[in-house]
């Protein structure tokens, strides 16, 4: 029980933490300017790869995988955090704390696998796609957000946790909700020099 | 150099050979000059009339020298000729013909140049010839209208047939419509040989009284003609009050067989005789000749001023005169020396008498007391005193100021000043006699009306834009306003009395007077600031006055022209050169400015042209001539605005005007290409019957 | 009484139209657009008040003294037409016939345009507050608009929802 | 050359000196706007800061990838085949995207490359920057910023307008120097270009370092491009480049040693 | 109070950075990136790797049990630990408890702005396979990182 007490004391105070880091130890922009800034990237990946959006999905994710290893050493420094024990944890750090503190939105974390080893983020605003309509053209292969899906993986990279993250829905193509999925591949095993082991 | 002179521009719809002729942007300043150019009435005798029925076909004396009317210093229709022929068969002028020939030199340098371009336009003396005095008292009463609508319209729908039955779609038709519109103007401001109550343009100054001395008309004749002349306002019984024959210089006119020598000295010692007894100065005209059927035969343009009736029967039965070279060039020495030597002087003469007698008089009466005026005229309920004794009612019981007041007087010197090109007199005159006409509105805004015009005419030499704001524009809302109430208390009145005259009857002058307003603000350098007002008058007109269809959409079309002229004087050279071209000679194609996309991109230029707006009332105009069934005319339109809307895909969609328009038009020529002409004037005709 | 509205671009290509009309009322009367004649003008009066509204945009600053006899940029400086606080609308420019055409300019050149048909025949007036506030919620969509990726400046705006929002704007501020 | 100092609103203000009342409420309007501003959705600057940054490597990124224009093809036929299928597997397809290299490794190869392929690259980079300016000019004037009046609506107040709001929207900070000879020569200069303030290389390299700093300023040429374009000035009359320059001695040190110089050339007529 | 040597150790186990002091009066002393100091630099890994790997074992339940310093009779080690593997190790004298603030500082104001934030440099300091488990050789050279880590240390050297 008190462990459990003790975990949910946890999340609260992550709540509080990306809160505090927002609000007090962030320099902010307008959302709007970041909005057309990435707006205006894939725009002209769109033109580059003259409208495969697969080959612009690619991008975006590897675009946002080269943000994700280096973002999260300033999310680390910012947060202190140390590393999570478990999948539910990282749910909770990933919404409360690393959304919050870049994004300035706290996603929510649903869908748990029964291993708890993947999650779902529903990100219902997304500074991202703000204003975006998709072409008729895009709207079946096109993932706008395709960066985030990089981001999370490169980051997660970075804490030894080998993960697959992807979109399965975006209300951009009609759907719902905006569902970006987490599903942990496996803990990577800290390094040993050699001559150790 | 242009060939093109003033009479050929203006009958341009006769033989419409001349395409890319420019025209000078004041030409409306000089058919302005010419419509109220001194009248000469002709009084001629039965037997000089059939002797020119015989020699030359056609019906009087009269009818002859109307060919003559217009620009007579300038002789463009020799002019013209000369230019035309090739030099080897350049007749010899006629200079022995007359002897009297002082003009045969100016006649030379002048040949360069022509009445259209000549830099002071008060240097063309125009006249107008008119029946004899008799005749013009006998038809009319002093309230008929300027022009009747719908003659206007009527004289309109055959210029247009006429255009449509010489022209195609393809013609280059810019100068030909000017052409078209200034003719319209010109009949719209003076159409009538009505003599008016108002004002004394159409009042004869010299009466033409011609004798036959081949036929052996001699002194007596003349003296029997002169005194009929003079004491015609006793013999006639409607003789008008406001008319007098001492304002009018009698002359005689001795028609001479030429190849008689014994017949000229004769018909001098005539002359000699004549101003020795009577007092009547002569002038010889060598009417017949044997050489004149050699000669070379030159056409004669219609005068160009020209009462709309007589317009209408010549356009029913259209005379094509020919008369010799030598016989056209005698002629205008002759009339040449009636202008310069007889006409002119009596004018300043008289001019001068009537300044001494009672302009001085009237301004030292009055001087710098306008107040005490003004006292004056409201107590005696409008009419002081000194004014009561100078009105005389009619029959009908209309009050008319007779021929011998002062107002009257004044009202004539100041006409006068304006027939000589002496518009800073007449503007001051004019002025001051506004102020005696306070109680007599229809007076009051033919006066109003005219100081605006002598303002814009010349008697400043340079129109600034706060004068066109804060005067000239004020002076014409206010004349524009008096004839307006003039002619409800008119209705009003006839309402009572029960008489179909209305409105119209002072409308006409109305619509005169904006006319000649907008066409003067065009003619100013500052388009950009004048043409705001020519519209405002252009659209009075379609709003209040009563004009037929077709003439309506001559000023739909002429109020896109103004739109067209409007280019700020800083851009004028950053204006692609074609346009700045057509800008300065008053252009209303706007095809090449249209397709040089490169003033929209300029930002200096933006805002500083109403080309678009152009385009639209061309667009109105084409839509509103398919509604009157003018074919040539929507295709012209159509052709103009192709530039302006070329590629502006927001008008060129299929569901509106323009290829709507466009679709009527092609199907049109479809179907007068293959059959049936009859088909389509049967419909016109039904539909006439109809209505 | 109706409108036609229209964004206009650069070289003055539609970027978007609309003709609002006025909705069926409690009173049931009907809807009521332009006559046939003036759907098919209404284009063109909008096309030629540009005249007037490029005039009012662009004038010569008289306050400006540097710069005037530099020929760099053309012989003389222009400047905007604005006072401080409404920017961006003109109010009625330009009238024809009982129609009135207000407009509203944005600052990278885009003009919003509108035709007030059916006014009184003797005054054309609009309601300024009303219409000025027509506008600048348009604008906001508009950038909103513009904010979308794939949307290219001075292309036509295709969306529906664009479409109707500036509809229901209409009815908020036009059609009460 | 005239000097114009950017020195945010007192220029405006000082204008209006003369009328106590316009002062106040011009100050009100500034106030206003600053409540505006301030109640805006917010990110993180820094995300956006490696958003923005990260745009160069991807540009070579993608230009790599354009070479293989076999293998493009490849693909293509590949993706053509499985169409059905394409959107089955397509969420497998993108869980193994391949990653390109760091972005360390793209910058080099930014500045190894021929010089037509590195004109390529910032064409794109350009394009992207274009397109940022071309319609952050609404977004600002939209918020009714008073500097914003455009009351003499000429080139210079464009170059005021991005040497003040639109720098400081994108960076931060204002453009600390404008210099003009009136016809249409304009010098911009930022003495501390905030996005590369923290690269570096291995002390001793500066050489190096410029050669690798220098496709991060076609980003900002795009976007004053951008911004002349959406006012009217574009195509061929607008000129743009970006050199190194000394930073003043008075200046602050800075991480990066050099100021950069933005030249804008514009030739209307 | 003084200030030894500094490290960095990436989650390669590699030293990609060390500085060592050697006159405390002179904060420009020493060497920086020293192949000398390379084999104390493996052998303070592996002592550092070896105790936490200890700590970890003996330590149960969710609270962290990390290493914050080691002291010996006159040295004192201050070791830091982030999520993402690195480890900022600092030696000092033994009388000072905690440096613990100062090399989070470090991490967060000086490593994630100069290194992280460095478009210029590597993130992963491995650049493939036979670079991990400490055989790397590859360090932080650049000259902002160098240049601010110096002027926030040398301070406490003279002291």
């Amino acid at each position: 029980m008190s462990s459990k007490s003790s975990g949910s004391a946890q999340l609260r105070s992550l709540k509080i933490m990306g809160e505090d880091v927002w609000k007090n130890r962030t320099e902010k922009v307008n959302a709007e300017l970041f909005t057309l800034t990435y707006g205006s990237i894939v725009s002209q990946l769109c033109i580059d790869y003259q409208r495969d959006f697969q080959k612009v999905n690619k991008q975006l994710f590897s675009m946002g995988y080269n943000i994700g290893v280096r973002l999260i050493e300033d999310f680390l420094a910012k947060t202190a955090l140390p590393r999570c024990e478990n999948m539910v944890k990282t749910s909770e750090a990933i919404s409360k704390c690393a959304f919050k503190i870049f994004l300035n939105m706290t996603p929510q974390v649903t869908n748990f696998s029964p291993e708890k080893d993947a999650f779902s983020l529903i990100i219902d605003e997304n500074p991202l796609s703000d204003f975006v309509e998709l072409p008729m053209d895009a709207m079946k292969q096109l993932w706008y957000s395709n960066i985030l899906c990089g981001v999370l993986k490169g980051a997660l990279q970075m804490v030894q946790l080998e993960c697959d993250v992807w979109f399965i829905s975006d209300v951009l193509k009609g759907d719902a909700h905006t569902e970006l999925r987490i599903k942990l591949n496996k803990v990577l095993k800290d390094e040993i020099p050699i001559g150790e082991d | 150099m242009g060939k093109l002179s003033y009479e050929g521009y203006m009958n341009l719809l006769f033989h419409p050979e001349y395409d890319e002729e420019t025209i000078p942007s004041d030409i409306a300043k000089r058919i302005i000059s010419n419509a109220i150019s001194p009248v000469i009435s002709v009084t001629s005798t039965p037997e000089l009339d059939e002797h020119i029925q015989q020699a030359y076909g056609i019906d009087s004396l009269y009818m002859l020298l109307r060919f003559f009317g217009n620009c007579v210093t300038d002789r463009d229709q020799t002019n013209e000729y000369s230019f035309g022929e090739a030099p080897e068969n350049k007749p010899s002028d006629g200079s022995s013909s007359t002897g009297t020939s002082p003009a045969d030199s100016n006649l030379r340098s002048r040949k360069r140049s022509n009445t259209l371009f000549q830099r002071d336009l008060t240097q063309s003396r125009y006249i107008r010839f008119t029946r004899s005095l008799g005749d013009l008292v006998e038809s009319g009463s002093p309230d008929d209208m300027l022009f009747d609508y719908h003659s206007l319209e009527t004289f309109l729908q055959a210029m247009l047939r006429r255009i449509e039955s010489q022209t195609t779609d393809k013609t280059t038709h810019t100068l030909l419509k000017k052409s078209l519109y200034h003719r319209f103007f010109s009949l719209a401001i003076s159409s009538t040989s009505y003599l008016s109550p108002y004002e004394a343009f159409n009042h004869p100054v010299v009466s033409l009284i011609a004798l036959d001395t081949h036929l052996g008309q001699g002194y007596d004749d003349a003296r029997d003609l002169l005194s009929e002349f003079k004491s015609l306002s006793s013999t006639t019984e409607i003789f008008p009050v406001f008319l007098s024959t001492t304002d009018i210089l009698p002359v005689f006119l001795l028609c001479y067989y030429a190849d008689s020598d014994e017949e000229y000295e004769s018909s001098k010692a005539l002359a000699r005789k004549l101003k020795k007894q009577l007092f009547v100065e002569s002038i010889l005209l060598p009417l017949w000749k044997e050489s004149y059927q050699e000669n070379v035969q030159v056409p004669l343009h219609q005068p160009v001023m020209t009462s709309l009736d007589e317009m209408l029967f010549m356009m029913q039965s259209p005379v094509c005169l020919k008369l010799s070279l030598e016989l056209i060039n005698a002629t205008y020495d002759v009339l040449e020396n009636l202008v310069n030597d007889l006409m002119v002087p009596f004018m300043q003469r008289k001019i001068s008498f009537w300044d001494e007698t009672v302009l001085q008089t009237r301004k030292s009466l009055f001087h710098g007391n306008k107040l005490f005026k003004r006292f004056m005229s409201r107590t005696a309920g409008g009419n002081n005193v000194q004014q009561q004794s100078s009105l005389v009612k009619d029959k009908e019981g209309r009050n008319y100021f007779i021929f011998s007041s002062p107002e009257l007087l004044m009202r004539k010197l100041a006409d006068w000043s304006m027939m000589l090109g002496e518009f800073k007199r007449a503007y001051s005159t004019y002025d001051l006699i506004s102020h005696d006409f306070e109680g007599f509105p229809k007076y009051l805004a033919s006066c109003l009306e005219w100081c605006a015009v002598s303002v814009l005419m010349g008697a400043q030499n340079i129109v600034t834009a706060k004068m066109l704001k804060s005067d000239i524009d004020p002076l014409i809302q206010r004349a524009v306003d008096t004839y307006e109430a003039c002619a409800l208390d008119q209705s009003s009145t006839n309402g009572v009395s029960g008489s179909l005259h209305d409105g119209p009857i002072v409308r006409s002058y109305e619509t005169r007077c904006l006319f000649l307003a907008s066409e003067l603000y065009l003619s100013l350098s500052d388009t950009w600031t004048s043409t705001p007002y020519a519209l405002q008058n252009l659209e009075t007109i379609l709003g209040e006055c009563k004009l037929g269809p077709c003439s309506q959409i001559m000023i739909w079309e002429r109020i896109s022209d103004c739109y067209y002229l409007r280019i700020d004087p800083r851009i004028r050279h950053k204006v692609p050169s074609a346009a700045a071209k057509k800008s300065e000679r008053e252009s209303n194609g706007m095809m090449e400015i249209g397709t040089d996309g490169n003033l929209h991109e300029d930002i200096v230029t933006k805002g500083f042209t109403r080309l678009r707006k152009a385009a639209f009332f061309r667009l109105i105009s084409a839509t509103m001539w398919a509604e009157q069934k003018q074919w040539r005319q929507v295709a012209w339109c159509l052709k103009d605005i192709e530039g302006s809307y070329e590629g502006i895909n927001l008008v060129n969609r299929k569901n509106l005007t323009l290829a709507k328009l466009k679709d009527e038009l092609a199907k049109k020529e479809n179907f007068s290409e293959g059959q049936i002409h009859e088909k389509s004037s049967v419909n016109v005709a039904t539909k006439a019957v109809i209505e | 009484m109706p409108q036609y509205f229209a964004i206009l671009g650069k070289s003055d290509n539609p970027v978007y139209e609309a003709e609002f009309t006025t909705q069926q009322g409690q009173q049931g009367q009907l809807q009521k657009g332009f006559p046939q004649h003036l759907k098919e003008l209404n284009p063109f009066i909008m096309h030629a008040s540009l005249d007037i509204i490029e005039d009012l945009q662009w004038k010569l600053n008289s306050n400006v003294q540097h710069g005037t006899n530099n020929s760099g940029f053309g012989s003389f400086l222009r400047s905007k037409n604005v006072n401080v606080t409404d920017n961006c609308y003109l109010g009625k420019v330009d009238h024809f016939y009982g129609l009135a055409i207000t407009a509203y300019l944005t600052f990278s050149g885009m003009k919003f345009v509108m035709i007030h048909g059916n006014l009184d025949k003797n005054s054309t007036q609009v309601d300024d507050n009303a219409v000025k506030s027509f506008y600048q919620e348009v604008h906001e969509l508009y950038i909103k608009t513009l904010m979308n990726p794939f949307y290219k400046i001075n292309d036509p705006i295709t969306s529906a929802a664009f479409d109707t929002r500036v509809r229901s704007l209409a009815r908020k501020y036009l059609n009460k | 050359m005239e000097r114009h100092t950017v020195a945010g609103v007192s220029a405006t203000v000082n204008s209006e000196r003369s009328d106590v009342d316009a002062m106040t409420e011009q100050q009100r309007i500034q106030q206003q706007l600053h409540v505006f501003q301030s109640s805006l959705p917010k990110v993180n600057e820094l995300a956006y800061q490696l958003l923005f940054n990260e745009i160069i490597p991807l540009s070579m990124a993608v230009e790599k990838k354009l070479l293989n224009k076999t293998n493009l093809q490849d693909d293509q036929k590949v993706a053509k085949q499985d169409d059905d299928k394409a959107t089955k597997d397509f969420e497998k397809l993108h869980i193994n995207a391949s990653l390109d290299a760091p972005s360390h490794k793209m910058c080099q190869e930014i500045s190894e490359s021929d010089q037509t392929k590195q004109e390529r690259v910032f064409e794109r980079v350009r394009n992207i920057g274009f397109q940022i300016g071309n319609k952050i000019t609404e977004l600002l004037v939209f918020s009714n910023n008073p500097n914003l009046r455009f009351k003499d609506m000429d080139l210079l107040a464009i170059m005021k307008f991005i040497c003040r709001d639109v720098w400081k929207q994108l960076f931060g900070k204002q453009i600390d120097n404008l210099k003009t000879n009136h016809r249409g020569t304009f010098y911009l200069f930022d003495y501390d270009y905030r996005p590369i303030q923290s690269f570096s290389l291995e002390s001793g390299s500066a050489e190096k370092e410029l050669a690798l700093v220098k496709p991060f300023l076609e980003l900002p040429i795009g976007i004053i491009m951008g911004v002349l374009s959406s006012l009217g000035y574009s195509g061929e009359e607008v000129q743009c480049m970006a050199t190194f320059v000394n930073r003043p001695d008075d200046r602050p040190k800075s991480t990066f040693h050099k100021g950069i110089s933005f030249h804008v050339q514009v030739n209307s007529q | 109070m003084a200030i030894y040597s500094f490290w960095i150790f990436d989650r390669h186990c590699n030293c990609i950075f060390d500085r060592e002091w050697t006159l405390s009066s002179n904060s420009s002393s020493g060497t920086v990136n020293s192949k000398q100091n390379e084999e104390t630099a493996k052998l303070l890994y592996g002592m550092v790797f070896s105790l936490r790997s200890m700590t970890q074992k003996v330590s149960s339940g969710p609270l962290k049990n990390e290493i914050k310093s080691i002291a010996t009779g006159k040295y004192r080690i201050h070791v830091y630990c982030t999520a993402s593997g690195l480890q900022f190790v600092l030696i000092t004298d033994f009388k000072q408890q905690s440096y613990t603030e100062v090399l989070q500082y470090i991490y967060s104001h000086i490593y994630v702005k100069y290194v992280a934030h460095n478009l210029f440099s590597a993130y992963d300091f491995a650049d493939n396979k036979n670079e991990t488990r400490g055989q790397g050789f590859r360090k932080i050279a650049n000259r902002n990182f160098v240049q601010s880590l110096e002027s926030f240390l040398s301070p406490m050297i003279v002291q």
